[in-house]
């Protein structure tokens, strides 16, 4: 099997994570999309350094993981605060930026 | 001694400068000031014209060069004096009768405030005339050209408070700008035609050069003429520029500034001698201005109007006579001398007639005059006798010649010019000897003044005499004085000029001479002078003489009405020119701030509608901004791929 | 390294804005002194320059380069021919009497409703606008020049939107009360306007300056302008024509050449006489300097190219600017149309490639300059007097107030080029170094003073003489501040139209340097005159 | 050479298989996540995925990311959203019907313009070179990447230390409410409750026919209408009220037959 196909799915799963991200209104399953194309991205990184036969791909992957739960953490923290103020968890709420 | 030149212009300026930023401690002493350096001048002017006849006829041109004016690439500029013969004439002149002018002011304007001030400008205006005929190149010429201008334009319009003034001064300004266009334009073509302008080179390369440049120059010179000496076609600021106190008409617009035109042409004949179509040209505008100015001269009821059309008239005898060639430049330059003299004279008796009659300026409210103003009645007498070229004064010798001379040039041309020119002396003998008949004889038509508060009165002192009856009386010395003194020349100047052809040998080394011959003898065409002079003087007094002169104008014939609106030129500029400038400038603001602005602003209106419906795509939905990036980014990899696939 | 002078003449009103601006408001009043001070040691230090400057030495002289952005082969260069000394001489002379006779116009207003205005800051941006312009026109780095072609915007913008005339051109306003916000919103119209003019100007120039960053590798006006005269530097014609266009363009809006001209009555209308003065005067002189230095020194070619379009621009520019000046009822409108006519002949002077045509371009920046700042400031007088921008409002101040009008008068006759007034030179200089080489452009240019002459002695004759106006009858004549402005200026008028030796020397030189730059010689005399002039004379 | 290093450099046919099952179940989970309606269903498909990549992950030699993945992100992070799930609750937003106009149709498009796009992107590179990870990780795996990211990404490392605890800080200040003011006493509030007059005695509970989850259920009146009072607030701003009303007296009809059978039916056997 060529290791190409890794990249095919990591392509696969961005995709769909960011079909996810346009479709979904609520906030957390949202946000859930985006740690999916995280992911995929990821598999990408990995695939790669096995490809390239260096562990920098590796690496990156690690720092995203990182980058990722600390992404998290604010934005669930955002979200909460969100849906105390206006009792909702939907994006579609949120919408004062056209002002 | 040709270091005296400079000091000719410089005293006038100094003495302007001195005058106009001097404040108002110098109005006590500002008129005898303003006269002093006038005469200055005057002591300069004799002292070379002693020393030049000290020399050989050869010998008498000199130059100072003072210092590089505008030195450019390619260009040099100087501002350099030449005397000549030539220029030497107009120095005497301008500075003879320019001082006369100024004692004469003295009285005039005692009553004036602002009495400074217009010595002050007199100054200005000498100062730029001698600049104007001792220049050595085009360039300070049209320096002098624009000053005297600018003199003008200042003196028209002294009394500013008169609108009527300001427009005046307006007006003859902006005409003459158009002669400034010709001149400028002239010496543009001399500049890129030999790479100079001064008179020396200029002159020498004429030879070479083809006929049809220096038609082109020849033109250029005679528009600029037209505009500053009132022939037609842009003659029409003649006449309003009367508007201006009476010694600024004797001075600028009779016996100086407008014969600047007169000056131009002759300066440049050797330009005008190779280019025989401008000529034509030349006595064309001539012959047409004599008769246009004569016309007009006997319609005019106002005594400064009729008069300016006479010197319009007069003037167009000496550019027929400039434009005849060699046989004509003297006698147009001693027409034009002796023109100054008398002409000046009449407009000063104007002056001082209407010094004693409360400004009135209708003659028809003249009359009988003589008894009262015994020393203006024969100055003015004689001034007149001379203008109509009574045998033996200085009208005559040298109007007589110019006759001679435009029957001189030949064929059927000659005859025309000839016959015109006979024409417009029996009509100068007609307008006058009414000008004579209506101020000094007959009976007395006085009125009150016009009342001071309808019209802005335009003379100093008028308006505690308005609605008063006149008491007409006789002017005071410093006035009379220089009329009797120009009379004087009216007299005797042509006849001196006479004796042994004094005058052509004096100017023939620079305007070169020839001797005309006329198909008739010399003797017809002076017989012939007399009589169509005595047919003039006769009609007039059938006219004028025999019976009473109505107060108000009768309307007269469509000629007489036409001519009282200066044959319609007027109402022809007014339409064409200042109807249409209007409607130019008033359109063209409307183009301004509805095209071009508008073109600007709707662009910014189109791109503020277009943003206002791409304002619609920011829907503050995060998820249609997730769209576009998304999209956006879809649309960067194909651009990536398409650009790795080409 | 010698002493860094054109730097110091740049620093010293740089220095002088930020410290007048930091002048407490408490003592507004030494903030006008110091502004004054500095603008007078900026002028003695452009004396300076000019004195020590050598006709006849380099064409730059006084240079300046350090390393700034080595990146981008961005360098801080600076050098001065003699176009650039007489400009700086320019701006250095005017500021003085700008600051002069805005002496009172930025003081706080009496009326609640108008905002306060901070004194320190007017002086302090008029300061930084010389700063701007005189490093503009010493740069000698084209992105050098760009960076404060596009900054003097910023003060200026200011200047005209914050501090506008309390004069306006509507009737109702003369009568009093009510129309301050419309007076505003024209006057942030102006600003506006004047803005996004120039910046699109400026934008387009940008992506000309990168162009020509990528085309020649570096920004330094003399390497590049060396490059092309050896021929080491080969430009596609296309590209050697879009990238003139784009310079072209931003100057010509600064110009402001027709059609990019009406953001200038605008801004000439709302701003206070001295910040007209300096709009006209000074900063609309980079644009056409930028054009004799920039245009014709980096593009030669396309210069010679586009010369016929841009003459026939020019044309318009002079006749339609004139006429428009015919038919304007604000005072200061119709001087900004006057200029705009004024800045025809520069262009068609520049664009003629003739010597006389360049310097008399040359002269005719440096002239403008006086003529327009004699004749607009004393217009601001007497505007200030009256509180009314519409020459209706106006009639025989002739006889209340003689110098005022008097001055007018010569500041108006300066701007129809009387001969002896120091424009008299420049136009003819101008209208003969086109007539060389384009007689027929020449002869309509020519038409040119007749309608000067128009506008000039139209606007005279309503406001000065006439019947006196009862509005006006207790009008002052000027006092010692407006003399001690406007005397200078009309001595220097004078001056120069006697004796413009001094400033054509310098301006020569370097006019042969340009005209070698775009390699076209003056045209030839048809017939060949055997003695020059003023050697016959001798 | 290592058993690990073997799996990381070379593809068997055991690894494909893997590959095959799991990344379809991958996709398909992918998938669930974002059509599933529920938060919580969501976030269990996405560990599901997750779980499959930390596998795919081993199966590419990264034993150190494989691991991390299944503990930091299925472990920690997961729950973290399931937490978050909990606390929100389930809400309205979960409805699948799109409120922006031409969004759905908008991101289908995009969706499968970028999937092809990419897919033909990786499908044109040249991405025959396949080197394994044999070479590197020959001193260690764990101590190849320690290696790299105590020398070369030393300061990525800091730094992304530095942000981690910059959010947790921001996640604190985010959440937690500063009480600006003294709590109201128990007196207090009874005498504004006396004051407003509204409810004076304590609010019914809820539930009154309690079955398994009553909290969401109102009680009923005597006249069998649900009554919203007895629902908790926050239920009733979401509009969670199940009634149940019907469904009550169903059942007691039932009940009253049921016992109404019986007691026929001892009626019967006596």
């Amino acid at each position: 099997m060529n290791p190409v196909n890794y990249l095919y799915l990591a392509a696969l799963l961005f995709t769909i994570g960011a079909a996810g991200v346009l479709i979904r209104k609520n906030a957390i399953v949202l946000f859930m999309c985006v740690e999916l194309m995280l992911n995929a991205c990821n598999l990408a990184f990995v695939a790669f350094s096995r490809m390239h036969g260096n562990l920098d791909g590796q690496i990156i992957a690690f720092f995203t993981m990182v980058v990722a739960a600390a992404e998290v953490v604010v934005g669930l923290a955002i979200i909460v605060s969100l849906f105390r103020t206006r009792h909702s968890a939907s994006v579609d709420d949120a919408s004062l930026m056209k002002l | 001694m040709e270091n005296l030149i400079a000091l000719l212009v410089a005293a006038p300026l100094l003495g302007a400068a001195v005058l106009l930023c001097g404040g108002r401690r110098l109005d006590k002493a500002g008129h005898w000031l303003g006269t002093l350096f006038a005469a200055a001048s005057f002591g300069i002017g004799v002292a070379l014209f002693a020393d030049m006849l000290g020399r050989g006829a050869d010998d008498r041109t000199v130059h100072q060069r003072l210092f590089s004016w505008i030195p450019v690439e390619g260009f040099q500029a100087d501002v350099a004096f030449q005397l000549d013969q030539l220029s030497m004439t107009f120095v005497l002149l301008i500075t003879g009768v320019g001082t006369l002018i100024h004692i004469y002011s003295i009285g005039y304007m005692e009553h004036d405030e602002r009495r400074r001030r217009f010595f002050g400008y007199l100054n200005l205006f000498l100062a730029a005339m001698l600049l104007l005929v001792l220049a050595d190149n085009y360039l300070l010429l049209y320096v002098g050209w624009e000053g005297v201008g600018l003199a003008s334009y200042l003196l028209i319009g002294f009394w500013q408070h008169k609108p009527s003034a300001a427009t005046a001064a307006k007006k003859a300004f902006l005409v003459n700008r158009v002669g400034d266009m010709g001149l400028s334009i002239a010496i543009m073509i001399m500049f890129t035609t030999f790479g100079t302008f001064a008179f020396g080179p200029v002159f020498g390369a004429v030879d070479g050069t083809s006929e049809g440049t220096l038609t082109a120059i020849a033109l250029m010179l005679l528009l600029a003429a037209c505009g500053k000496s009132a022939q037609v076609p842009l003659q029409s600021w003649l006449g309003d520029a009367m508007e201006g106190p009476t010694p600024v008409s004797a001075l600028i617009h009779a016996a100086t500034m407008v014969t600047a035109g007169v000056y131009l042409i002759t300066r440049s004949g050797a330009v005008f001698d190779a280019a025989p179509d401008a000529q034509t040209a030349v006595v064309v505008v001539g012959a047409v201005t004599l008769l246009f100015g004569a016309i007009v001269g006997c319609a005019k009821d106002d005594i400064k109007k009729a008069l300016a059309g006479s010197t319009m008239s007069q003037i167009g005898y000496m550019i027929l006579a400039a434009g005849l060639g060699p046989i004509g430049y003297v006698f147009a330059i001693m027409h034009l001398v002796t023109h100054g003299f008398f002409k000046a004279g009449l407009f000063l008796g104007a002056g001082s007639v209407m010094h004693g009659m409360n400004d009135e300026v209708d003659m028809r409210k003249y009359g009988g005059l003589r008894k009262y103003m015994p020393i203006t009645f024969v100055t003015f007498g004689l001034g007149y006798l001379a203008i109509i070229g009574f045998p033996g004064l200085s009208g005559f010798w040298s109007k007589d010649k110019i006759i001679e001379a435009a029957f001189a040039k030949g064929g059927t041309e000659g005859w025309i010019l000839g016959g015109v020119a006979l024409l417009g002396a029996a009509i100068t003998a007609f307008y006058m000897t009414r000008v004579m008949l209506l101020t000094f004889f007959g009976e007395k038509r006085w009125q009150p003044a016009p009342d001071a508060d309808a019209v802005p009165s335009a003379e100093p002192a008028a308006e505690h005499r308005a609605g008063q009856l006149p008491h007409p009386h006789e002017s005071p010395k410093t006035m009379t004085l220089p009329m009797i003194v120009l009379a004087f020349g009216s007299v005797f100047a042509g006849g001196l000029f006479s004796i042994n052809e004094a005058f052509v040998k004096w100017l023939e080394p620079v305007t070169s001479f020839e001797h005309g011959n006329p198909p008739l003898g010399a003797g017809a065409i002076t017989a012939s002078t007399v009589v169509v002079l005595l047919i003039g003087v006769g009609l007039a007094y059938v006219q004028y003489g025999r019976k009473p002169v109505p107060v108000v104008a009768p309307r007269g014939s469509w000629l007489t009405r036409a001519a009282r609106r200066d044959l319609l030129q007027d109402d022809f500029n007014h339409v064409v020119l200042v109807r249409g400038g209007e409607h130019l400038t008033r359109s063209l603001v409307y183009v301004d701030h509805s095209l071009v602005d508008g073109v600007v602003n709707g662009t910014a209106a189109s791109v503020g509608g277009l943003s206002g419906r791409l304002r619609k795509l920011q829907n503050g939905y995060a998820r249609s901004y997730a769209v576009s990036m998304f999209g956006g980014t879809a649309i960067l990899i194909a651009a990536t791929l398409l650009m790795r696939a080409v | 390294m010698s002493f860094p002078l054109l730097t110091v003449t740049a620093a010293v009103p740089a220095a002088g804005a930020i410290l007048t601006a930091a002048v407490p408001a408490a003592r507004r009043g030494a903030a006008k002194w110091l502004a004054l001070l500095v603008s007078l040691a900026t002028l003695a230090l452009a004396v300076l320059i000019a004195v020590r400057f050598e006709p006849g030495g380099a064409r730059y002289q006084f240079t300046e380069s350090h390393a700034w952005i080595s990146d981008f082969g961005v360098r801080y260069e600076l050098g001065v021919d003699g176009i650039g000394v007489a400009l700086i001489a320019l701006t250095a002379l005017l500021m003085p009497f700008i600051i002069l006779a805005g002496w009172h116009d930025a003081d706080p207003l009496e009326t609640k409703s108008q905002r306060w205005r901070p004194t320190q800051g007017f002086f302090a941006l008029i300061l930084a606008v010389e700063a701007m312009v005189i490093i503009s026109f010493e740069a000698t780095d084209v992105f050098l020049f760009y960076v404060f072609f596009e900054a003097m915007l910023i003060p200026m913008y200011f200047l005209i939107g914050g501090f506008g005339d309390r004069a306006t051109s509507s009737r109702s306003a003369a009568a009093g009360g009510g129309t301050d916000e419309n007076a505003a919103a024209q006057r942030s119209y102006a600003a506006v306007k004047f803005l996004l003019y120039n910046l699109a100007g400026g934008l387009i120039m940008l992506a000309a300056v990168i162009g020509l960053y990528v085309v020649a590798g570096n920004f330094s006006l003399q390497e590049i302008t060396a490059a092309r005269a050896a021929g080491t530097l080969d430009m596609a014609t296309s590209t050697e024509r879009l990238l003139f266009l784009g310079f072209f363009f931003a100057f010509a809006v600064k110009a402001p050449l027709w059609p990019l001209h009406t953001w200038l009555p605008n801004a000439m209308g709302e701003a206070t006489a001295p910040v007209a003065v300096l709009i006209t005067a000074v900063v609309d002189k980079v644009g056409t300097f930028a054009m004799l230095r920039f245009c014709l020194g980096l593009f030669p070619e396309a210069s010679k190219w586009a010369t016929p379009v841009i003459l026939v621009l020019a044309l318009v520019s002079i006749v339609y600017g004139a006429l428009l000046a015919v038919g304007q009822r604000d005072i200061k409108r119709l001087v900004a149309y006057a200029s705009i006519s004024h800045f025809g002949f520069i262009i068609m002077g520049i664009f003629a490639m003739t010597s006389q045509g360049q310097s008399g371009a040359t002269l005719y920046m440096v002239n403008h300059g006086i003529s327009t700042a004699a004749l607009m400031l004393v217009a601001g007088f007497l505007i200030s007097r009256r509180g009314s921008r519409l020459i209706a409002d106006y009639g025989g101040v002739q006889k209340v107030a003689p110098v005022l009008a008097g001055t007018f008068l010569i500041g108006g006759l300066a701007t129809l080029s009387l001969p002896g007034l120091a424009p008299f030179v420049s136009e003819f200089l101008v209208l003969v170094g086109t007539f060389t080489r384009y007689p027929v452009v020449g002869v309509i240019a020519t038409f040119g003073i007749v309608l000067a002459a128009l506008y000039t002695l139209v606007l005279y004759q309503r406001t000065m003489t006439g019947p006196v106006k009862e509005e006006v009858r207790a009008m002052p004549d000027l006092r010692l501040r407006e003399l001690l402005v406007v005397t200078p200026l009309i001595a220097l008028l004078i001056g120069l139209g006697l004796y413009p030796k001094p400033l054509t020397e310098i301006v020569n030189p370097a006019v042969k340097h340009t005209m070698s730059d775009v390699k076209r010689t003056d045209p030839k005399p048809e017939v060949a005159v055997e003695a020059k002039n003023g050697e016959a004379a001798k | 050479m290592s058993a690990l290093a073997a799996a990381a450099s070379t593809t068997s046919t055991g690894e494909a298989v893997q590959f095959w099952v799991l990344g379809t179940v991958a996709v398909i989970g992918a998938l669930c996540t974002i059509l599933m309606k529920k938060a919580v269903h969501s976030a269990l498909c996405l560990a599901g995925t997750m779980i499959i990549l930390a596998v795919f992950y081993l199966a590419n030699g990264a034993y150190f990311l494989g691991v991390v993945q299944v503990v930091v992100y299925t472990g920690a992070i997961m729950m973290l959203f399931l937490f978050v799930v909990m606390l929100v609750g389930v809400t309205a937003a979960d409805s699948l019907t799109e409120t922006i106009k031409g969004q759905r149709w908008l991101a289908a498009l995009c969706g499968l313009g970028f999937g092809i796009l990419l897919i033909a992107g990786i499908a044109n590179a040249k991405l025959t070179h396949f080197n394994g990870l044999g070479r590197v990780n020959s001193a260690g795996h764990v101590e190849g990447l320690a290696e790299l990211i105590f020398t070369r990404y030393i300061f990525a490392f800091e730094i992304t230390g530095a942000l981690l605890i910059t959010a947790a800080v921001g996640a604190m200040v985010l959440t937690h409410r500063e009480r600006t003011e003294r709590a109201a006493t128990q007196r207090e509030l009874a005498e504004r409750r006396v004051r407003e007059g509204v409810q004076l005695p304590p609010l019914p509970a809820p539930g009154v026919y309690a079955r398994h989850n009553a909290v969401d259920i109102a009680g009923l009146l005597p006249d069998g209408t649900p009554s919203e009072l007895t629902v908790n607030k926050t239920l009733r701003a979401r509009g969670q009220i199940r009634d149940v009303s019907s469904e009550a007296l169903e059942d007691l009809k039932a009940l009253e037959q049921k016992s109404a059978e019986r007691l026929g039916r001892e009626e019967a056997s006596k």
